[in-house]
């Protein structure tokens, strides 16, 4: 059923079954395809490439890890609005989308961590600003995606600027990362403020008229979602650790340019979280 | 001899089942905890939703008011006699009714990466006034113009077909007691014409007040997109968009009421 | 003899390439009734539709108490005017059609006080009152808040008659008013229009009723495809024909 | 004597000037690099492209179809003297025009978060019919449930307002022939309901046109979302929104083109 | 004496609370023409829609044809009876109105093989044909691919009388078929009449032409207040009314 290789796997990561691994699998999931929805988001998370294939190192990620349990993947891409009723209509397995981790969503759903995040900042080319703490950002309007992990920093920081006698964060938070990055282009915004991995690809995409001013970076974790008290959760957790020892993590991070946010262990609802 | 009207037995039988049904689906939803009700409940007057419900509702008025004023200018452009006109109507109705809203908004937010001053000057000549065109395009400006031209297009349409279906004796009826063009509009036609404007018109409010959420590519919360915004954060994305469905329903409630209201008004000597 | 209160000379008029009025001549003496006659198609109510410029007109002249009607003469041409004069000049000309026309959302009331206050700026409730007094005139002061789907085609017409005459018009037109209405309602309309009559206005009137005609008119004109046959006193052409159309016509409407 | 119709002088002082303006603003759109021209060119027949074009039309043509077939069964029943028929009309419109279309595809594709089997079963009897909510309602039917049946609400009182412009002498006259309900009403009422029915539904389709891209929330991509797709990678937002624009473009023409084919047909005898 | 055609008996029917028929007995003898007079208001188009039950009844029973309209009789109450017979019994009884009522949408000819073709599932070529013949009968032969609106009144008052007749029925209802046309139009709407009356079919017609009734009629009833309150033989009604208020309405008729 499962077909040798899918569009856009990359050959060099295939994993043979783990025994150890698969002898985990519940025998009502071994044999069925493991489905995982994406919101398809900014490069070089999960996008679509030239051909039309869905990549991105959450993919890798999770490719590989269900090869190691020895279960297919099925792909559904979608949008954000559709993650969470779906995991928990079962309509999918998994979810991801560049989902952090934090206390208020694991009450909702199980998440396994898979990276580490910071954030960067970008300007136009002749912008002025540079932001060496999330103070700089007090009074200036910065562009980021609706539910992201920017959007909690700055309302946490709205106090800070407000006791240092500053005007508030003017954080937009957009669909995606292009309305973001299209209102920095026509000067609505100061700033874009997203992922590293997003905002490094935008860089290079722009040709010159935009540059990092900055970045911010915390311990908090990306991660992919399951539905709360999934058995799979567990499994994952192992087989993402499976790929973390024997190296093929290191190759994913790697070929994404992600080393800085690698981890050493893939974390099951991390509780050391921002709120 | 006593007459008897004919009797529709399923028709109480029918009625009795759609109780049934109604009353076990009604009993399903409360019951399951999928829908979140506790939840739900927290969110239904949040400070949030309610700034995004007004927010939803100052863009439904402007907008439909800047669609309905020059909506109806349209119509009458349309049908007017002279050709410059007609034909510069029918090219708005066109181009706004085939862009894609979203497109227009994105448009109008990020004119500033297009042209990023707005110059008035006479060619060849003085420059007669010159800003930033962010400064002049502000997102409430985009947002209303984005939303406001397109549905002035389709409000066109729908006025036009109003406009047709009056008698010409009742035009006639008014020239020949020396009423102007403008009078006979305003006193004469367009009061008949809101007969067959009024539903689709009714339509295209509705339509508006949830269209304004398209609003969201240029970072404005209305009532859907802020649900959206608070489910983005928790992740509880069904009991949200019912908070958010709730007050739709309101808010279409109230409008269906005012729309029966407005037949009702407009009917009156038919 | 004094200038007529409508003086028509040499009208044309064209619908595309089927020429409807063929050069009508034609006086109507202030204060005089002027009644047509004339079979279907023959231009009647085109003619009338000049004269308060409903309609544009291909050739001729027409004058409505001494002015030129929607056109101004210059250098030998004819310049139509803007629709603001044009309009200014039918608030001058009263117009009943035959289907009546009444607006159908507005009460009896509303529509005789609708042009008064829009077109002449009366006081509303100078406006009101005088439209009390026209309804008392055509027996309908009880029925002034009927709308006109409850009222029967008679009242309908009266409605029309006072709306026309709210305007205080020099000239009254009447195309066809009893033509759609009831043998039985017929009679009510005619009363008024005699009524009316008798106060001299100035009128001309399409009408069917050939003893209203006989008893009302000064003058008649029969018409047929889009020329004046025949022109004389009612009772003269009504009795004794000299066209052989217009005796055809006759036969056949008696 | 010659007759000179009224001359309006600024008419073509007008014309002149919309002219050269609209030559000023193609030149300036067509030169301007921020419309990226290149890239649009690069795009406009692209493999994907195109295919999210004819998912587009597919979804408008099938949830049009729907709409127009459930609507007119809404609008027939909503003024039949069966109360409840009519009431029952009344609440499905109520309902389905205030749920914001999003929520109401979001709500049909997790159905199985709310009911994990879908069964039908007589009350207190046996199951006649059973199966995983997931395998009844794929992605498809939830796309076209959720377009569908809040088309059917909007085009049911434009079809409501279409009948009842149809004077009642028409029905009398084709009950006397000894015509039944549904021949009057496929016959008579409904050609004739058409020229008023035209306008606004136009508008729909139209509508519907660019509103299939909301599907994308339920993983269909449609035009405008396969467009967002690209420029998700490229960042070449504004060119690749020219690109779906210029396709939207296109189908409107020719569904204006359409309209304007089935007024005429229809206005006929007027 | 035959079974007549229409038998009436004790008909009521209210508005609201209005009667407007308030007990009304008539026979139609099979091949005779009936007349129906009356002020407006009196109930004469409210008694032909009850005929073929374009209106319910509120008490009384009609028969047409020797079966009762629109009910089932059981056990001393009338049940009414479902559309699809209704429907039925309809196709039987032709109407003509005062409004004409063509279809807009439809061409002359298609006006009249319409019903043929989906009530009777008669073959469209067959319909064509007899439609053709009936137009040819109305004199409108060259008038077939005509738009109502393209018709004057006469013309499409006798395509409405060509698509009653299309239905081959056993009786024939006329509400004031000629009060919406002008003199001039109403002898061919006449003619048409006359001749079909001379072919024996039964007619009940409401009109206010005096002459066609004094001349085709066979029975004449004057209508009042939703009673009948003369009948008798045109000639003997018209020219000697016994009833005062006959004597007044004619009066205002004549
Ligand atoms: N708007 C129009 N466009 C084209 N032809 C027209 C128009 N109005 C009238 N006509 C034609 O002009 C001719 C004269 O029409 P008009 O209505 O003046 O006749 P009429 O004498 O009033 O007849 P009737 O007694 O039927 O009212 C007719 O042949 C008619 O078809
Ligand atoms: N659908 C209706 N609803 C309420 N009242 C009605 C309705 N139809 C008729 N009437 C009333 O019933 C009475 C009789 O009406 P009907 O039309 O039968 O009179 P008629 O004799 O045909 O008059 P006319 O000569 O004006 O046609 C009138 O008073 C009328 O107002
Ligand atoms: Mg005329
Ligand atoms: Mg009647």
């Amino acid at each position: 059923q499962q077909p040798a290789l899918q569009p856009g796997a990359d050959p060099a990561l295939a994993q043979q079954a783990d025994p150890a691994l698969v002898k985990m699998v519940p025998a009502d999931v071994a044999g069925k395809p493991f489905t995982v929805a994406i919101a398809l988001g900014s490069p070089p998370d999960d996008f679509r490439n030239e051909k039309g294939e869905i990549v991105g190192w959450e993919i890798d990620i999770l490719r590989a890890a269900t090869q190691s349990l020895g279960l297919g993947l099925e792909l559904r891409p979608t949008t954000f609005d559709t993650l969470i009723p779906g995991l928990q209509a079962k309509r999918f397995d998994a979810a991801t989308g560049q989902m952090g981790v934090t206390v208020v969503r694991l009450k909702v759903i199980d998440m396994v961590g898979m990276l580490t995040s910071n954030e960067l900042f970008a300007a136009y080319a002749d912008s002025p600003i540079q932001v060496k703490t999330l103070d700089d950002l007090c009074g200036i309007t910065v562009a980021t995606t609706r539910g992201s992990r920017e959007m909690v920093f700055a309302e946490e920081h709205q106090s800070k600027c407000a006791a240092a006698g500053k005007k508030p964060i003017n954080a937009l938070a957009f669909n995606d990362g292009n309305g973001a990055a299209e209102a920095m282009m026509s000067r609505r915004a100061d700033l874009f403020w997203l992922g590293s991995t997003a905002v490094s690809y935008f860089i290079a995409q722009s040709k010159g008229r935009t540059k990092i001013v900055g970045s911010y970076t915390d311990t908090s974790y990306i991660g992919v979602a399951l539905p709360k008290g999934s058995p799979m959760a567990p499994l994952l957790q192992a087989a993402i650790q499976h790929l973390i020892d024997n190296g093929t993590y290191t190759k994913i991070v790697t070929k994404w340019g992600l080393e800085k946010g690698a981890i050493k262990h893939a974390p099951l609802n991390p509780t050391n979280v921002e709120k | 001899m006593q007459v008897i009207p004919l009797r529709r037995p399923w028709t109480w039988a029918a009625s009795v089942l759609v109780v049934l049904i109604a009353a076990g689906v009604a009993w399903s939803v409360a019951t399951n905890p999928a829908f979140g009700w506790p939840v739900v409940a927290e969110y239904l007057f949040h400070e949030q939703i309610l700034a995004g419900l007004i927010r939803t509702l100052e863009l439904t008025v402007t907008a439909m008011l800047l669609g309905l004023v020059l909506g109806t200018a349209l119509a009458i452009m349309r049908l007017s006699d002279n050709k410059l006109l007609s034909t510069l109507s029918w090219l708005y109705i066109w181009f706004f009714r085939s862009v894609p809203v979203l497109v227009q908004l994105i448009f109008w937010y990020n004119f500033g990466a297009l042209y990023a001053h707005i110059t008035l000057a006479i060619p060849w000549g003085p420059v007669l006034y010159s800003a930033s065109t962010n400064s002049v395009i502000t997102p409430l400006t985009a947002a209303l113009a984005g939303l406001g031209l397109a549905q002035a297009a389709y409000t066109a349409e729908v006025i036009r077909a109003g406009i047709l279906s009056v008698p010409s004796g009742q035009t006639r009826a008014a020239k020949a007691l020396g009423m102007g063009p403008a009078t006979i509009f305003i006193r004469i036609v367009f009061p008949q014409a809101m007969r067959v404007i009024i539903p689709p018109v009714g339509n295209e409010v509705i339509s508006m007040v949830k269209g304004t959420s398209l609003v969201s590519v240029i970072a404005m919360a209305d009532l859907l997109y802020t649900a959206q915004l608070i489910y983005a954060r928790t992740y509880e994305t069904i009991p949200l968009l019912i908070v958010a469905s709730l007050w739709y329903l309101a808010v279409v409630s109230i409008l269906s009421i005012a729309q029966h209201a407005l037949e009702r008004h407009y009917g009156r000597g038919a | 003899m004094t200038e007529p209160m409508v003086r028509i000379r040499g009208l044309r008029k064209s619908f595309g390439t089927k020429e409807v009025l063929c050069g009508i001549d034609m006086d109507v003496q202030a204060g005089s009734v002027m009644c047509i006659i004339g079979p279907s198609g023959s231009g009647k109510s085109t003619l009338l539709s000049c004269i308060n410029h409903l309609e544009r007109i291909d050739g001729g002249r027409m004058w409505v108490g001494g002015e030129l009607v929607g056109y101004r003469e210059r250098a030998g041409k004819l310049y139509e005017l803007p629709e603001r004069k044009v309009a200014k000049m039918r608030a001058r000309i009263g117009m009943v059609f035959q289907q009546f026309n009444l607006f159908p959302h507005m009460t009896a009331l509303q529509n005789i006080i609708e042009a008064p206050i829009r077109v002449k700026r009366q006081p509303p409730a100078e406006a009101r009152a005088k439209a009390m007094v026209l309804l008392e005139r055509v027996g309908l002061a009880d029925r002034a808040a009927a709308f006109p789907s409850q009222l029967s085609g008679g009242q309908q017409q009266r409605v029309a008659i006072a709306r026309a005459l709210a305007m205080e018009p020099q000239l009254m037109l009447f195309d066809e008013p009893t033509s759609a209405l009831d043998p039985e309602l017929v009679g009510e309309v005619l009363a008024v229009m005699r009524d009316l009559a008798a106060t001299g206005m100035t009128m001309m009137v399409v009408t069917h009723e050939l003893s209203f005609a006989r008893e009302v008119g000064d003058d008649l004109v029969f018409m047929a495809d889009g020329l004046i046959m025949e022109r004389g006193s009612p009772r003269t052409v009504l009795a004794n024909p000299r066209e052989p159309r217009t005796r055809e016509f006759l036969s056949r409407v008696l």
